[in-house]
Formats: structure tokens, sequence, C-alpha cells
């Protein structure tokens, strides 16, 4: 199997990441979909470390997995604020500030 | 010695400050001393300088110099020659009668100081123009007599009329510098000199040079020299320019006399004579004066017939007599036009001041309809008014007749095509001259008085201070025509050439006396004998008449054609369309339109941040594509 | 023959991540979502083993599933969303959202299919190297990637946490 | 009635004792300081400097005291002023006529990294304008002094920055220099057209700003390139060099958009009417005084010097621009209502008269119109400040409004009407002299253009003449006497402000080689340049 | 596959180290309850000590992982100097609405040590990670007001849009780490020599961040909501440090690693710089509320300030940094005195002269610098800019930089005409602190002093 085949993977796990987070309404799934994405991008470390024969990329992938955990805790406190605080859970809800 | 006549200038210009910073706060008696006194002094100056002249010595005097730029350097000097000498001595004498007579006339005004202000000023600015040695000078002093005429005229500024009238005369006068202006620069530009002497040594090189104007070439000489008429014409009223003339009488009698009758407006004829080396090289130029004079001092004539305001048939006159010194220059006989000019001052502003102390009498009364039988009441202003009509209507003795036979002889006899034509139209102005100022005396000073009893009491012969300068005036005019100045001028202007045998002068004198003592004896048929006559002849003739009563809508005319299209066009096209639509509408429009582009586009900023994703991924997916060049 | 099995398991995958994935976002029940991302983020652990990755197997299983999943679980529960019924799942604007996430990948498929690589592939990872790079030419970011963490705990809980007078700014 | 307006005449001539003191005490100090500034400039003391941030520390001074001192603040307002005047008469008296190199000359390095120079300097093309700036603003000092009533300290600071700035731009040798105080001078100045001018005051002063400001954005362009191309941001130094035909034309374009707005030159002229007509006196005395000069200056120092060629190539088009000015000013002024607005416009045509002068780029033309700028410095500052003056009594700027002014304020109407003729260019007052030698040198590079421009003299009589009958002749209008009853005719601080002007415009129609003799040599040298540089690159 | 041994020499680093020790000091401090200007000076004194002992840390750490020149050290320099000043804005607002003050001034300090480490960081993990630590305490930052929802609001928008840009510039990197094997920036410049579409692509993610951090059209559309959302010293931080961090990192990155793509990038940026600068004036044209007409404004000056990185010289980039410096400082000062004068609706800044003369000058003077008229240092550092432009031959882009320069005057004049020329419709309640005056005093001195001795910018 070859190193474009897992790039494809990636790129197409990135791509319906993204489409969850660009059309989903409730915040928490937009979250999930962005760990999707970092998930997607950490395939594509993979692959290319083991195809091209270097450590680095997992190490990368480590340190992104980390990024995304701490994202998602950051992520997950704001959107309970605004829970707490709003009530409002659904992302095309906020929209006070405009224009 | 030569620097000391600067004095000349120097006591008008003194009387002039005087009067204006001071004159308010001290009395009448002190302004009119220093009024009087400092044109005396300049009288005294000046009859110094003509003698000295009269020893045959000219005098030119280079103060400072005024102006240097690059190849432009104008002195401001002085130049006392013959021509010089003769206005030097008309403006200074009767300038000063004029004062004299002022103090009587202007008594009790409230404006008194400044009135005598003005009038110093004038001299001042008349004897820098005929004093002054080169044409900036004499520009200097063409626009300064405007603005005195333009003081004086409105000098009863609280007097619309006056004010409208005053403003005519000087934009009028502007029209004409305009041109003047125009001249004076072609003329440097080819001599690279303004002061006389160098222009004259100069001239005869530009001789059968030509200038090119959109595609015709003209002759330069004669380019210059009409240009330079130009502003003559606007200065001595000539046709088309001559409508501010009437209308200056709006301003206090005296100054008729002097500006609008003695000194100013015969400027222009000054200015011909000054130049006359230009015009003397131009066939077409002297033409040109000389059919402008004729035109001029007929139509004049003929207007000055029907009026019945005093003082506007005067002046009339006064249009149609410069025309008569313009026929004198125009064939080439300068001396004659000045020769005339010199004696027109005296017996002018003779008649000017017989009206003005007419006007004394009758209360500010004009329309010699409603006067009549004055010469009871007042005799010396009759007398003096009567040999006034005398002499502008060319009686033989008289100094008028002189000048007028001059002029008409040269033109009769000079070698010019048109010598013939101006000559028959002069003899017949000098008939209708003679016939109307009888009529203005015969109405307003013999018959039965036409106005009430109350006002007819109130008639009185004027107080001595204006009656001793009349009467001085009157004496002058009889004599002055004996001494002959065309011979005096002979070293400036030179001697005009003379084609026809001296025999025939004769014949010309006694045309113009039949012509003269006709009009007279017409005058007096209608006006005493038949008074019945003239209603007849008015009805008859009513449109005529109309046409002449107005002035041949001359004004009517101007005011179409000019003010009202300049205004039209000033307020509709450049300020309302131009100006505010068309500039100020690219002006505000253009933050206008971005204003309106915001609120446009400013709905993509919704609050929902999902769409600003969208719009970064399309932002991602451009640069990709920019990258892949796709 | 080895080529064959990885091909299989490669379709596998890639069917079953985008089924999953999908399901993440599709499905209408926010813990049924959840459930999908833990199936989905067990086979990304699977994929990364077929990548000779076993560390990053296990960080993924241990990390995600242990740590994120779990917070994810606890936050749906302690908002307790009451999810009405027929609530809509997607914006207004899908259709562009959609459209906008098919041309990106469209735009990565164009470059990503024909990405060549060396020939020689990753042999087995051994941990320690890993860990030896980590803590010697990788100190630094380590280090930073501390702070990100503490920056994440101290962040969490400033926002997160319930103060007694967040009541009177309400 | 008139004698009592008499009366009424006599009581205004009563002088004020305190103003007489102080201003002798003035004199005092002042001719204290010439003696002093004589001594200095024998020492090589930095004059200009001096002149350019004397005020701004005075301002900063003056910024200091309390609000509720009125009196205190006008008075240092005008001391300082007159002071300033003062330390500008030495330039004067001690400046060589007979060479056209930069006088005064100081020089010190500001930004190393980009070798940009504190640098100034005089020479006969701008040191009239440094005289001028400073003497009109005593003026506009002394005329706001009862017409200013909110925010004083403010004014007055924004005053003299404004003075310091403007004479900034006339002393600065460095293009870099320039442009800073060619902007800084914006800020004051659109705060005093913004803060205490009349009713349509903002709209003026937004327009006023941001129409000069994208003129000068081009201009800043213009020097970027130049400072690229050439290394250096000297202007004697980018004087000396040449530049290729194309780029001189993009720049001349460049310089001209900044200068064009400014003088304002016709289809850019529309912001002058407003700015000058909201603004107050003083701002509208600057404004026309100095301000637009800048623009003329500015082609002076840049355009013909620098692109020689393109000036030439232009010469044509900026010819009929200027008359297109002159004529469309004249006209539109004969239909104006609006006393300052009209005045606003002559001064549209007269610029135009002044540009028309500069781009027949030889000696006279070139004379006249820096005279001219000079004079119309003068005369319409003059006049503005008389329709201030009139404005403060009556609180009206209709013409309508007024008639019959003469009968009552007959010392102000005289000079009213002196400052009249000398802007229809009568003999004798300075507006002759200038007019004269611009349009001679018009005669002598286009005559077509000489003629056209000539026939404003006819139009300038006919809109000036106009309006002083309707403001100062015929029947005293009512509504006019209802307002300026309570005022006399001017009182002497009034006098004292237009005396100087009124001398100037007769000392100069009389003597003009006073000013003439100074621009001789630099403008030859100019010429002189311009027509080596071309014959260099043919 | 051999390890590198490298020396693990860390002294260049040591200002880093400091900083975060006396970060996490801070977040202890929150124990014994001090007051919070005696936090907010114990703080700034350390700062402003730690100014002068910071630029005598050159050299590199890691084996030229972590590199501190010249360069790196004013960028430092500028970010102490800004988070001093936000420092003090920040106290009196804490004041005023009592939210946790030691937990935001720790953050503060810790999204600074970010961005020391991002400008500094010569290696693409670190780079990653240094972004990441600044960009989550900033997302705190902002939702730090929980109880607001206007707080909350631009906390979620600016977390998920900033979560989506990382993932992407994520992406990006993994591209850029495939293509050439290694994350050292030394190595993939010799690596980059030949064009590969990888890299290209790679670079062209990566750089989503950067648009995203200094929001250029059309990744700037967060930027005003979050700007008005947020509590206002914060804003006053995240409108300008993230900006100088970010420009400085990626700038160099761009510039002294991609130089062979230069091509791509820069062709990109002229593209988003104009649509930045149309953008972003156009829409401050229209706004009500000063917070976002600044935010739009901070959007429009992003645009003028990568015209200096198209240039892609090393003056260019220099220019870019001085320019941010006054750009710190302007709008730093100007958000400073919308807390002083605690008013967010322009319409409410009518007549503010007549009762506060000082603040009012104070503001005059930023938005002159702002607009970029001379004597202030905006002019300066703008003209600098186009200077280089000019130089690299983009005449035709300063041209309409300008242009926009002047539409940009037209709404910064708007404020100064209600302060000075309108008649106050409602007296606002001032927000008078010592901290506060001092922030914006030395702002506007510093604008004003460095505009007339431009000398000590460079």
């Amino acid at each position: 199997m070859s190193l474009s085949g897992y790039l494809l993977l990636s790129a197409t796990l990135f791509s319906i990441g993204l489409i969850g987070f660009l059309i989903r309404r409730d915040l928490i799934v937009m979250l999930m979909c962005l760990e999707i994405m970092f998930n997607a991008v950490n395939i594509a470390f993979a692959s290319f470390s083991y195809y091209n024969a270097n450590l680095i990329g997992q190490i990368f992938v480590l340190f992104s997995i980390a990024v995304a955990a701490s994202e998602a805790v950051i992520g997950l406190a704001i959107v309970l604020a605004v829970v707490r605080n709003t009530g409002i859970n659904h992302s095309d809800d906020i929209a006070n500030l405009r224009g | 010695m030569e620097k000391y006549y600067v004095l000349i200038l120097l006591f008008p210009l003194a009387g002039f400050l005087f009067n204006i910073l001071i004159g308010r706060f001290v009395s009448n008696k002190v302004v009119s001393w220093a009024g009087v006194l400092s044109i005396f002094g300049a009288l005294m100056v000046s009859l110094f300088a003509i003698f000295q002249v009269l020893s045959g010595k000219t005098i030119e005097y280079n103060l400072y110099t005024w102006i240097i730029s690059d190849d432009l350097k104008v002195s401001f000097g002085y130049l006392i020659d013959q021509l010089t000498a003769v206005m030097l001595f008309v403006v200074c004498f009767v300038g000063w009668l004029i004062h004299i007579y002022s103090v009587g006339y202007m008594h009790g005004d409230p404006g008194y100081s400044r009135y005598f202000a003005y009038l110093n000023l004038f001299i001042f600015s008349m004897l820098i123009l005929v004093m002054g040695n080169n044409l900036l000078m004499l520009y200097f002093g063409w626009e300064a007599v405007g603005l005195c005429s333009y003081f004086l005229i409105g000098f009863w500024y609280h007097k619309k009329t006056a004010a409208d009238a005053a403003k005519k005369a000087f934009i009028v006068n502007r029209v004409g510098d305009f041109g003047f202006a125009l001249g004076i620069f072609l003329l440097f530009v080819n001599v690279y000199a303004l002061n006389y002497t160098d222009i004259f040594s100069k001239i005869p090189a530009l001789k059968g040079q030509t200038i090119d104007i959109l595609g015709f070439s003209v002759d330069l000489i004669t380019l210059i020299a009409l240009l330079l008429f130009c502003g003559a014409i606007g200065k001595s009223a000539q046709i088309p320019l001559h409508v501010w003339l009437p209308d200056a009488m709006e301003g206090p009698t005296p100054v008729s006399a002097l500006i609008h009758a003695a000194t100013m407006v015969t400027a222009g004829v000054f200015m011909v004579a000054r130049l006359n080396p230009i015009y003397g090289m131009s066939e077409i130029a002297l033409m040109v004066v000389a059919i402008i004079g004729a035109l001029t001092s007929f139509f004049a004539a003929t207007i000055a017939v029907v009026q019945r305001d005093m003082k506007r048939i005067i002046a009339y006159s006064t249009i149609s007599q410069i025309g008569y010194m313009f026929i004198g220059c125009g064939v080439a006989a300068y001396g004659a036009g000045v020769f005339h000019l010199y004696t027109h001052a005296f017996f002018k502003a003779l008649l000017f001041m017989g009206a003005g102390s007419v006007m004394h009498a009758m209360a500010g009364q004009l329309d010699i309809y409603k006067m009549g039988g004055l010469r009871k009441k007042m005799p010396i202003t009759y007398i003096t008014f009567l040999i006034a009509c005398l002499t502008i209507a060319g009686v033989p003795g008289f100094s008028g007749f002189f000048s007028k036979d001059e002029i008409l002889w040269y033109a009769f006899a000079s070698d010019k095509f048109y010598g013939k034509f101006v000559w028959i139209l002069g003899t017949i102005t000098a008939a209708l001259t003679a016939f109307y100022t009888f009529r203005v005396l015969f109405v307003a000073f013999h018959g039965d008085f036409r106005g009430t009893q109350h006002e007819f009491n109130h008639i009185h012969e004027s107080p001595s201070i204006m009656t001793i300068p009349l009467i001085v005036l009157a004496i002058c005019s009889v004599f002055v025509g004996y001494f002959s100045i065309p011979h005096f001028l002979e070293p400036v202007v030179g001697k005009p050439l003379i084609t026809v045998s001296h025999e025939r002068e004769k014949f010309v004198m006694i045309m113009s006396t039949i012509a003269g003592l006709t009009g007279i004896s017409i005058a007096g048929y209608v006006y005493l004998i038949q008074p019945a006559i003239s209603k007849k002849l008015t009805e008859s003739l009513s449109g005529f008449y109309k046409l002449l009563w107005n002035k041949y809508y001359v004004d009517e005319l101007y005011d179409f054609i000019f003010v009202k299209p300049t205004l039209r066009i000033s307020e509709k096209f450049i300020e309302n369309f131009t100006d505010l639509k068309l500039i100020e509408g690219i002006v505000n429009g253009i933050p206008n339109l971005i204003y309106r582009l915001g609120l446009l586009i400013r709905p993509i900023q919704t609050g929902q941040f999902q769409q600003y994703a969208i719009f970064m991924i399309g932002g991602i997916i451009v640069f990709i594509l920019i990258i892949l060049n796709i | 023959m080895n080529q064959i099995i990885e091909q299989i398991f490669y379709i596998y995958f890639f069917i079953s991540l985008s089924i999953l994935s999908i399901g993440v976002i599709v499905s209408k029940n926010i813990i049924h979502s959840a459930f999908f991302l833990l199936i989905f983020l067990l086979h990304v652990a699977a994929v990364f083993l077929f990548l000779n990755a076993e560390f990053l197997m296990i960080i993924q299983i241990i990390v995600y599933v242990g740590g994120v999943l779990a917070l994810f679980i606890f936050a749906i529960m302690v908002m307790n969303i009451k999810e009405e019924l027929r609530h809509k799942r997607f914006v207004r604007f899908s259709i562009s959202g959609l459209i906008a996430g098919l041309l990106f990948l469209g735009i990565l498929y164009t470059f990503v299919k024909d990405v060549r690589s060396s020939e020689n592939v990753l042999s087995t990872s051994d941990v320690t190297l890993l860990g030896k790079l980590l803590y010697s030419y990788y100190l630094l970011p380590f280090e930073i990637l501390s702070l990100v963490l503490l920056v994440a705990l101290v962040g969490g809980i400033i926002i997160a946490r319930k103060t007694p007078f967040d009541k009177e700014f309400k | 009635m008139n004698e009592e307006v008499l009366g009424r005449n006599f009581k205004s001539f009563e002088l004020k004792k305190h103003l007489i003191i102080s201003f002798l005490i003035i004199i005092l100090i002042g001719s204290a300081i010439l003696m002093f500034g004589f001594a200095l400039n024998q020492l090589k003391f930095p004059v200009l400097s001096t002149l350019i941030f004397f005020p701004v520390i005075s301002a900063s001074l003056i910024a200091l005291i309390p609000r509720d001192k009125e009196e205190l603040i006008k008075f240092s307002a005008v001391v300082v002023s007159i002071i300033e005047f003062i330390l500008s008469i030495p330039l004067y008296l001690s400046f060589n006529k007979n060479t056209a190199e930069m006088q005064f000359k100081e020089e010190y390095l500001w930004i190393p990294q980009w070798g940009i120079k504190y640098s100034v300097g005089v020479d006969g093309i701008s040191i009239l304008f440094i005289l001028l700036s400073s003497l009109l603003t005593i003026l506009c000092v002394t005329v706001s002094w009862n017409e200013i009533n909110k925010k004083i300290k403010e004014f007055y600071v924004a005053l003299l920055l404004t003075h310091s700035a403007m004479i900034g731009v006339f002393m600065s040798l460095d293009i870099f220099l320039f442009y800073i105080f060619w902007e800084a001078m914006l800020i004051p100045m659109y705060l005093i057209i913004g803060v205490w001018g009349g009713p349509k005051r903002i709209y003026s002063a937004i327009k006023f700003f941001l129409y000069t400001f994208i003129g000068s954005v081009f201009m800043l362009v213009g020097i970027l390139v130049l400072y690229f191309h050439t290394g250096t941001s000297d202007i004697i130094a980018l004087t000396n060099k040449s530049y290729p035909y194309k780029m001189q034309l993009w720049l001349f374009w460049a310089f001209f958009a900044a200068f064009a707005v400014k003088v304002p030159m016709w289809p850019v002229h529309t912001w002058l009417p407003d700015a000058h007509t909201e603004a107050p006196t003083a701002g509208s005395v600057i404004l026309a005084g100095i301000l637009i000069k800048m623009g003329a200056y500015g082609f002076l120092r840049f355009n013909l010097p620098m692109f020689p060629e393109a000036t030439i190539e232009m010469k044509p088009f900026m010819m009929i621009l200027s008359v297109i000015a002159i004529i469309y000013g004249a006209l539109i002024c004969l239909i104006q209502k609006d006393l300052k607005r009209l005045i606003a416009y002559s001064s549209v045509s007269h610029m135009g008269f002044v540009t028309l002068g500069i781009f027949t780029l030889n000696q006279q033309g070139i004379q006249g119109g820096i005279l001219q700028m000079i004079n119309h410095g003068v005369v319409t500052g003059a006049l503005f400040l008389c329709v201030g003056m009139l404005y403060q009594r009556t609180h009206t700027r209709l013409i309508a409004h007024y008639g019959g002014v003469a009968t009552v304020m007959p010392a102000y109407s005289a000079f009213f009407m002196l400052f009249t003729l000398a802007s229809i260019g009568l003999p004798g007052t300075n507006g002759f002299i200038g007019e004269f030698l611009i349009l001679l040198g018009a005669f002598k590079a286009w005559k077509l253009m000489c003629i056209l421009a000539a026939t404003a003299l006819v139009i300038g009589a006919a809109y000036m003449l106009w309006l002083y009958q309707r403001v100062f002749f015929e029947k005293i209008n009512s509504e006019f006497l209802k307002h300026i009853h309570g005022y006399g005719d001017l009182n002497t601080r009034e006098i004292l402000t237009l005396l100087p002007l009124a001398f100037v415009v007769l000392w100069v129609g009389f003597y003009p080689n006073a000013l003439l003799s100074f621009m001789d040599v630099s403008v030859k040298e100019l010429i002189k340049h311009m027509t080596l540089t071309v014959g260099a690159l043919k | 596959m051999n390890i590198p041994q490298i020396p693990l020499q860390f002294d260049a680093l040591i200002p880093e180290i400091v900083l975060t020790c006396f970060a996490s000091a801070v977040l202890l401090a929150g124990l014994l309850k001090l007051r919070n200007e005696v936090l907010i000076w114990i703080s700034v004194s350390f700062l402003v000590g730690f100014l002068f002992f910071l630029p005598s840390f050159e050299g590199e750490a890691f084996g030229g992982m972590f590199l501190n020149d010249f360069l790196t050290i004013y960028l430092k320099l500028i970010i102490i100097v800004g988070t001093i000043i936000s420092l003090l804005v920040l106290n009196s607002y804490l004041k005023e609405r009592l939210i946790l003050f030691y937990e935001s001034i720790a953050l503060i300090l810790f999204s600074a040590v970010g961005m020391m480490l991002l400008v500094s960081s010569r290696e693409l993990i670190s780079f990653f990670l240094s972004l990441e630590l600044m960009s989550l305490s900033i997302y705190v930052l902002v939702g730090i007001r929980r109880y607001d929802s206007k707080s909350n609001e631009a906390a979620v928008k600016y977390f998920m849009l900033g979560g989506v840009s990382s993932a992407v510039m994520l992406f990006g990197i993994a591209l850029i780490y495939g293509a050439t094997n290694t994350t050292d920036f030394h190595l993939i410049i010799k690596s980059v020599s030949q064009y590969n579409t990888l890299i290209s692509i790679g670079v062209g993610l990566f750089m989503i961040g950067l648009c995203f951090k200094l929001a250029l059209v059309p990744f700037h559309m967060w930027v005003p909501d979050v700007y008005e959302g947020a509590p206002t010293p914060v804003t006053a931080f995240i409108s300008t440090l993230p900006k100088v961090a970010v420009l400085g990192a990626f700038g160099r990155v761009l510039i002294e690693v991609f130089k062979d793509y230069q091509v791509e990038w820069s062709s990109f940026l002229v593209v988003l710089s104009i649509a930045t600068m149309a953008i972003g004036n156009i829409f401050a044209v229209l706004q009500r509320n000063i917070k976002r007409m600044l935010a739009y404004s901070s959007i429009a000056h992003a645009g003028y300030i990568i015209i200096g990185l198209i240039v892609g010289t090393q003056q260019g980039f220099n220019s870019v940094v001085v320019y941010m410096f006054i750009y710190t400082l302007m709008n730093i000062g100007a958000f400073a005195l919308v807390i002083a004068f605690n008013e967010e609706d322009i319409e409410n800044y009518k007549g503010l002269h007549k009762f506060h003369p000082a603040f009012a000058l104070m503001m005059l003077i930023f938005m002159f610098s702002l607009t970029g008229v001379p004597p202030t240092a905006g002019f300066i550092v703008k003209f600098n800019v186009f200077l280089q432009a000019v130089k690299a031959g983009f005449t035709w882009l300063v041209v309409i930089a300008v242009i926009f320069t002047v539409l940009s005057a037209y709404y910064y004049l708007r404020i100064v005409m209600y302060m000075y020329m309108k008649e106050p419709v409602k007296l606002c309640k001032m927000v008078y602190s010592r901290e506060l005056t001092i922030a914006i005093l030395v702002c506007a001195i510093g604008v004003t002093f460095l505009g007339i001795f431009p000398v000590f910018v460079f």
C-alpha cells in the first residue's frame, strides 16, 4: 500500500471533519469534528514517518495528540460556560455580535 | 532744478492726504483752503515749467526706478514738453477755478472734506497721466483718474442711481483699458521699452512687420495703435463705449465740469497726440480714429437735440466735441485736436458751471422745460452761459470757432480719402451743436417761467465765489483761441501735410460759420418765435424722436447682449451645474459610493462563525488554486 | 500476499473510518456521535499499528479514549442537554458548507494522489529510540508542551468552574 | 442722521489706554530683541530654527496658563507673535540679494538610517513668505480678540502651531522634512476650522482635510520614488540630479496632485469656498494668506527645477487650467450672495493668476507670480479681516443684509475700498504690479492665454465694485442698522490690525522693487537651471 | 536511525525560563490574598527589570532549535513592553468588574512566554507548540468574563475558528515534514531548494495560521466580533501582541526558510493585502461601536503591514517589525482610552473635549497616528514600509495603500470630530486610575516622541 493512499485517507477524514464542523449546529459535535481533523492529520504524520523511515513524524503525532487534548479541554470549558450562562448549545444561536 | 517739478505732483497729493486723513476733524474752511491752495501751488509750479517750455527746452526727469524685472525696466519719472505744458495749464488752471467754484457749490454738504480730497486726488492722478514719461505711468494716471471719477460720480452714494453710474463708468472704462493694456504688452514685447523716447526711436523698425492672429496676418503697428485706441475710446466716451458719460452726470456739477468735460475725458485725445509717432505710421489706425470720432460727434449731437435734462445735453455735447478732437487726430492734425481740447476745456467747463449755478438756484432742478426766463433773475450766469454757447456754436471771433475751424480745415484738406466725408459730418454736427446749445439757452433763460410761483421766488443769483470763476472762464473762452496751439505744438506732433491750396480755407470757414448760424437761427425760430412748432415736430417724427430720446437704445442693447447673459451663464451653468452638480457631485459622491458599497457587503458579516469558517476555507481553496496555478 | 492483506485492510479502514466520522456528524443524539467517535478513535489507533507506530497506538487509546472522550461524555452529562425531538442537526447554509468541504477535498486530492515516497519504509519501531529522541533532541518542545497542558488546566478550571459570585453578574 | 453718525465715529476713535500702552511696551521689547537678533545673526545664530520652534515652545507654555485667565492668554499670544515677527526682521535686513544660494542654512543629521537631515534655509523665493506669515499671524491673533470666545487657549495654541508648521514648509531643504511640515500643518488647521468655524464647519473641516490629504499622499508616493531613485532626500541635491523623461512625467503628476489641491487649481478647488467661508476670521486669513501659497511654492521648489522637461511639456495644459480658474472664479463671484464666499472664489481666480505666472516659465511671469502670492496674501487676508470685523458686529454674512455701511463706518469702508482696489489691480496698489508682470509674462509665453486672463480685469472690477456698492453704498439697510446698533466704526485695535496691511499695499504698489529685488537672482537662477538641464537632457 | 548528539546549552533560553517561573509564581500568589495593585506593580516592576537584562542573552540553544539574535530580541522587547502596558491597562478594568485577576495576569504572562518562544523557535514542533500555548491562553482570556454572554460568544468564535485554523496549519506542517523529512528549519532550508508541490501546498496551509492570527481577509471575520466581545484590556492585548509575535515568526520563516517559494506566497499575500485594506477600511467607516471600529482599523493596518512582508527582503521585514512596535503603542493606547472613557458607542464621544481635554488630546494623537499623519510615529513607520515596497518595485501597491489611507482618515477623523466639534450628549463617567493614566501617557509620549525623533525606533 502506498503513501498516497494513506494521505488520501487522511485528506478524506480531514475533509469530513471539516464538513462536520461547517454544517453541524451542536457545539460539542463541532468539537468532536475538530478532534477528527486532528486525527486525520496524525494519520498523515504517521504515514509520512512510516514511508520516509523517519521517527520525527511519530514524535509530532505525540505532541499533536497532546495539543488536541488540551484544545478539547479548553473548548469544552468554553462551551460549558456558554451553556451555563445562556443555555444555548447551538452554534447558529450565537450570533449577537455581527455587522 | 528739474527735480523740483515733482512739486506739481506733490501739492495735490498733500492736499489729498490732508483732507482724507485730517479733514474729518477740522472745519470746512480749513478743508477748502487746503484743497484750493494745494492746486494753486501746483498751478504756480507748473507755470514755471510752462515758461521753461516756452523758452524751448523740454524737461525730463526720473524720480526712481519703479519696476525692474528682467528686460522690463520702468522708472517713475516725468516729461514736460509742449504737449504736456498745454495739458498742465488746462488741468491746473481749470482745476483751480473749479475748486474755487466748488467751495461755494458744495457748501454744507456732509461729505465736504471727502469731496475735496477726491478732487485733489483727481488732479494728482491727472497730472501723473499728462506728466508721465512712459506708457506705464500713463496707464497709472489713466486708471487713477478713472478711480477718482468713480469716487466722484458716486459721491452721493446713498442714491442708487449715483452708485450705479459710478460702477458703470468704472467698468466701461475697464473694458477700454483691457485693450489698452494689451496694446502696451504688444508694444513692449516688440520694442522692449516703455519710455516714450525709446519707443519712438524704436518704432520705425517695426514698420511692415505683421503679426498673425487666428490665421490673418495683421500689420503690427496698426494693431498696437488700435489696441491703445481702445483705451481712448473707453476713457473719452466714444462709440461704442460712450454709454457711461451721460450717467456720470449723477455726480456734483463741478465734477462734471472738471472731469467729464475739461480734463479726464480728453485724456484719450492726449494719448493719441502723445503717441502720434505710432499713429502716424498706420493709415488704418488713423482712419479708424477719424471715422469713430466723426460718427460719435454726429450721433451724440443728434441725441443731444432731444434731451430735456440740462446736464445730459451738455454731456452729449461733450461726447460730440471729443469726437471732433478725434477727427483732428484722425487726419494727423494732432495740433488741431489738442487745440480744440484746450478751448473746449474752458467753454465746456463754463457751460457745466453755468448749469451748476442754475441747479444751485433751482434746488437741483435740471429739466429745462421746468425753467424759463432765468435771465432776469441771474444775469451773470446768463451772460456767461450765452458766451459759452456762442463759443461752442463756433461763432467767429470766439475761441471755439478757431479750434473747430482748424479741425474742419485739416479734415477737408488732408490727403486721406476719408477727409471729405468726416468734414461733411463735422459741418453738419456744427449746425446741430449750435442748435441744441441755443435750444438750452432759449428754453431755460428766455421765455417765461414754467414752474410754480414759489420756486420762482426761490431763484437767486449764485454767490460771488461761484460767479467769479464763471466770469474768469468766460473771458478765457473768448480769448484763449488767439494763442495758436498747433503752431506751438509742432515740435512734438509735427505739421500735418496739406494737399489743397490755402485759398480753400476761406470756403471751409464760411461753411462752418453758416452751419453754426443756421443752427442758432433755427433754434431761435423754434423756441423763441413759435414755440408750438417743437411740439408739432415731436408728434410728426415721434418714432425718430423716441429713438433719439432713448439714445438709440444702446444701454438696453448692451444690457441684453453682455450683462444678462453673463449673469445667467455664471449662475445657471457655472455655479449650479459645473460647481455644485458636477465637481461637488463627484467629490461628495465618492465617499457616498464607498458608504453604499459598505452597506451592500456588510451582510456577509453575519454573526455565525461557521460561515466565517466557510469563507476561510474558500480563501484556502483560492490560495491552493493560485499555487497550483490552475 | 502481504500486499493483498494490506490492501484489504486499507480499504476496510478507509470505508469504516469514513462511515464512522460521517456517523459522528449525522447522528441525531450527541451521545451517539460520541460513541461513533470512540470507535473512530480506536480505528485510528489500529491504523497507527499498521504504520509501525505501536507506541502511538497506545497513546491514542490512553489519551483519547481514556481522556478526551471521557471528558466529552462528562461534559455532555454536566450540561444535560435535553434533546428535544426532531431538532435541527444542520445549519441553514449547510449546503454551502458541504460544497466548501468537498472542494477542499478535491483540491487535496489533486496533489495527494501522486505523492511518491522513498523506498525504505520504517522498520519495526523501537520505543527507546523514540524516548531518547524525545528527551534529548525534542526536549524544548516537550517543556513547552508541559506549559501548554498547564495553561489548558488552568484555563479549563477558570472558565468551567462555578464561583459563588457568578449569580450576581447574571 | 449724518451728524450723529459722525459723532459715533468720534466716539469710536477715543483710544483704549491699556491697549496703547501694552502696544508701546511690546514695541520697546521688540526693538531690544531686534538689536539682540542682529547681534546673534552675526554670531551664526540659528535664526530659522528659532523662528520655527519659538512659537511651538511658547504655545506649549501658553497651554499651561489656567483656562480662566483669558486676558493673559490673549496678551501672551500677541506678545509671542510680535516677538516672532521681530525675530524675522533680521532675516529680511541681512539677506544677501546677490546670490541664489540658500542662506541662513542649518543642517543636522536627523534620521541617520535613511540619511535624512534636518536642514533649513531660505532663498529669494521663500524668504518673503516667512515674513508674510509672521506678519499675518500677529493680525490673526489681534483680530480674534473678541471673535473667539470658547476654548480660547486651544485656539491660540493651534494658531501658533499652524504658523510654525507653515514657515517650516517654506524653510525646509529636506524633502522628508518638507512633507512632515506639510502634513503637520493640517492638524491644527483642521481643528481651527472645525472647532471655531461657522455653521457648516464640520463638513468643511473634513472636506478640507481629506481633499488636501488625498493630494499629499500622492506626493508622498512621489517623494518615495524620488528618494529611492536618488538615495538622497536633500532638495538641493535632488534639484541637481536629472531624471528620465517618463519618470519626470509621473513625478510631475504626483507632485501636481498635492500642489494643485493646495493652490487650488481649477477642478479641485471646491474645498476652498467651504473652508474659507466656514473658518473663523483668523483661519480664513491663514488659509488665504499663507496656506494656499504653499501649493504654488511647491511648484516653484519641486516641479519646475526637478522635472523641467515634464514641466515644459505640461506648460500649455497648466496655463489653460490656470486661465480656466481665473475666468471661472471671476464669473462665479458675480453671483455670490455670501461675502466670505465671494472673496473665497475671488482667491480661486487670483491664484489662477499666480499659477499662470509660474507656468509662463519666464522671468516676469514667475516674479509676478511670487509677488502676486504675497499680494494676494496681504489683500485677501485683509479683506477677510475686514469681513470678520463686520461679521463680528452684525453676525450675518449675506450681502443682502447690508447697505449704506459707508455712512455708518467711514474709516472701515475706506480700508475696505483700498483693499478692494488692490484686489482689482489698480495701479499704485500692489495688485497692479503682480498682475501686470504676470500678464506680461503670459503675453510673452502665449498671447491667447494672456488675452483671456486679462478679461478678468474687467470681470474682477465688476464683481468687487458691485459687492462694494451693495454693501457700502445706497440706503442704509434697516436689517444692518438693527444689528450694528451699539457698535460704531472700527476701534483702535482693529485699525492697528488693518494699518500694516494697508501700508504694505501702497508700499509695494509704489516701490515693488523692495520685494522684486529679493527674488530676482533666485528666479534667474531657476530659469537658467531649467534651460541648462533641458539642454543637457536633449 | 541514529540520534544526533547535541549539547544541552540553554543559556539563551534563560529569559523565557525566568518569565515562566514568574508566571507560575503569580499563579501561586493567588493563594495569599494580595491586592490587585500590589500584584500588578510587582509584575510590572519585574517586567521592567526583565526588559533590561533581556538583550544580553543572544545566542542559540538546543543546537539551533532556539535562536536569540538581534531581531528576536527586538521582537521580545516589543512583546514585553506591550505586556507591561496591557498589565497596567488591565488593572483598572479588574477593579471595575471583579474578575479573577491573578489568573488573568498569569495567563497574559504565559501567552507572552508563548510569543517569545514563538519568535525564536527554529523548529516546526516547538513553533507549533508555542503558537498553541499563546493561542490557548488567549482563548481563556477572551472568555474570562464567563458570566457575560458577549464574552462567551467571543470566546466560542475565537476558539472554534482558531481550532480549525490550527488544524489546517498542522496539516500544512505535516505536508512540509513529509516533503523534507525534517522539522528543523536549517535542514528544511537545504532541502526546499528544488521545487516540490507538496512543499508549496504545505507552505500555503502553514501560512493559514499567519493569515488567521493577523486577520487578513478572508480570515478576518472573527476579529470584530471577538474584539467587541472580549474584555477591553484583553482586546488591547490580543489586537497587538499576538500579531507582533506571529508576524515576527512567520515572516521570518517565509523570508528565510521558504524564500524559494516567494513567488507563490507573495503573490497570494498581494491579493490578500489589497482585499484586507479594502474590506478593513470600508467596514470601519460603517461602524458605530468604537471597539469594532478599531478592530476593522487593525485589520486595515494588517493590510499595510503585509506589504512590508510581500517585499520579501530583510529590510522589508525590519520595516514590518518597526511598524508592529509603533502599532502596538498606538492600538493599546487607543483601547486604553476606550477603557478610560468607559464608552463603546461612538455617539457618546461627542464633546468629550469639554470634560476631559487631556484624554481627548491623547485620543487625537492616537487617531492621527493611526491615520499616519506626521509628526506622529504612525507616519514614520508607514513611510518606512512604503519605502521598502517602492524599492522592491511595488509602487502601484503603495499607491493603492495610500488611497486607502485617505479613506481611513475619514473614520479616524470622525472620532476627533465628535470629541472636539460636537456638543456633548451625555456625560460619560470616566474610569480614572493611576495605572491607566500612566499606560496612556507612555503610549502617547512614545508615539509623538518617536514620531519626531525616529532614530530610536530603528
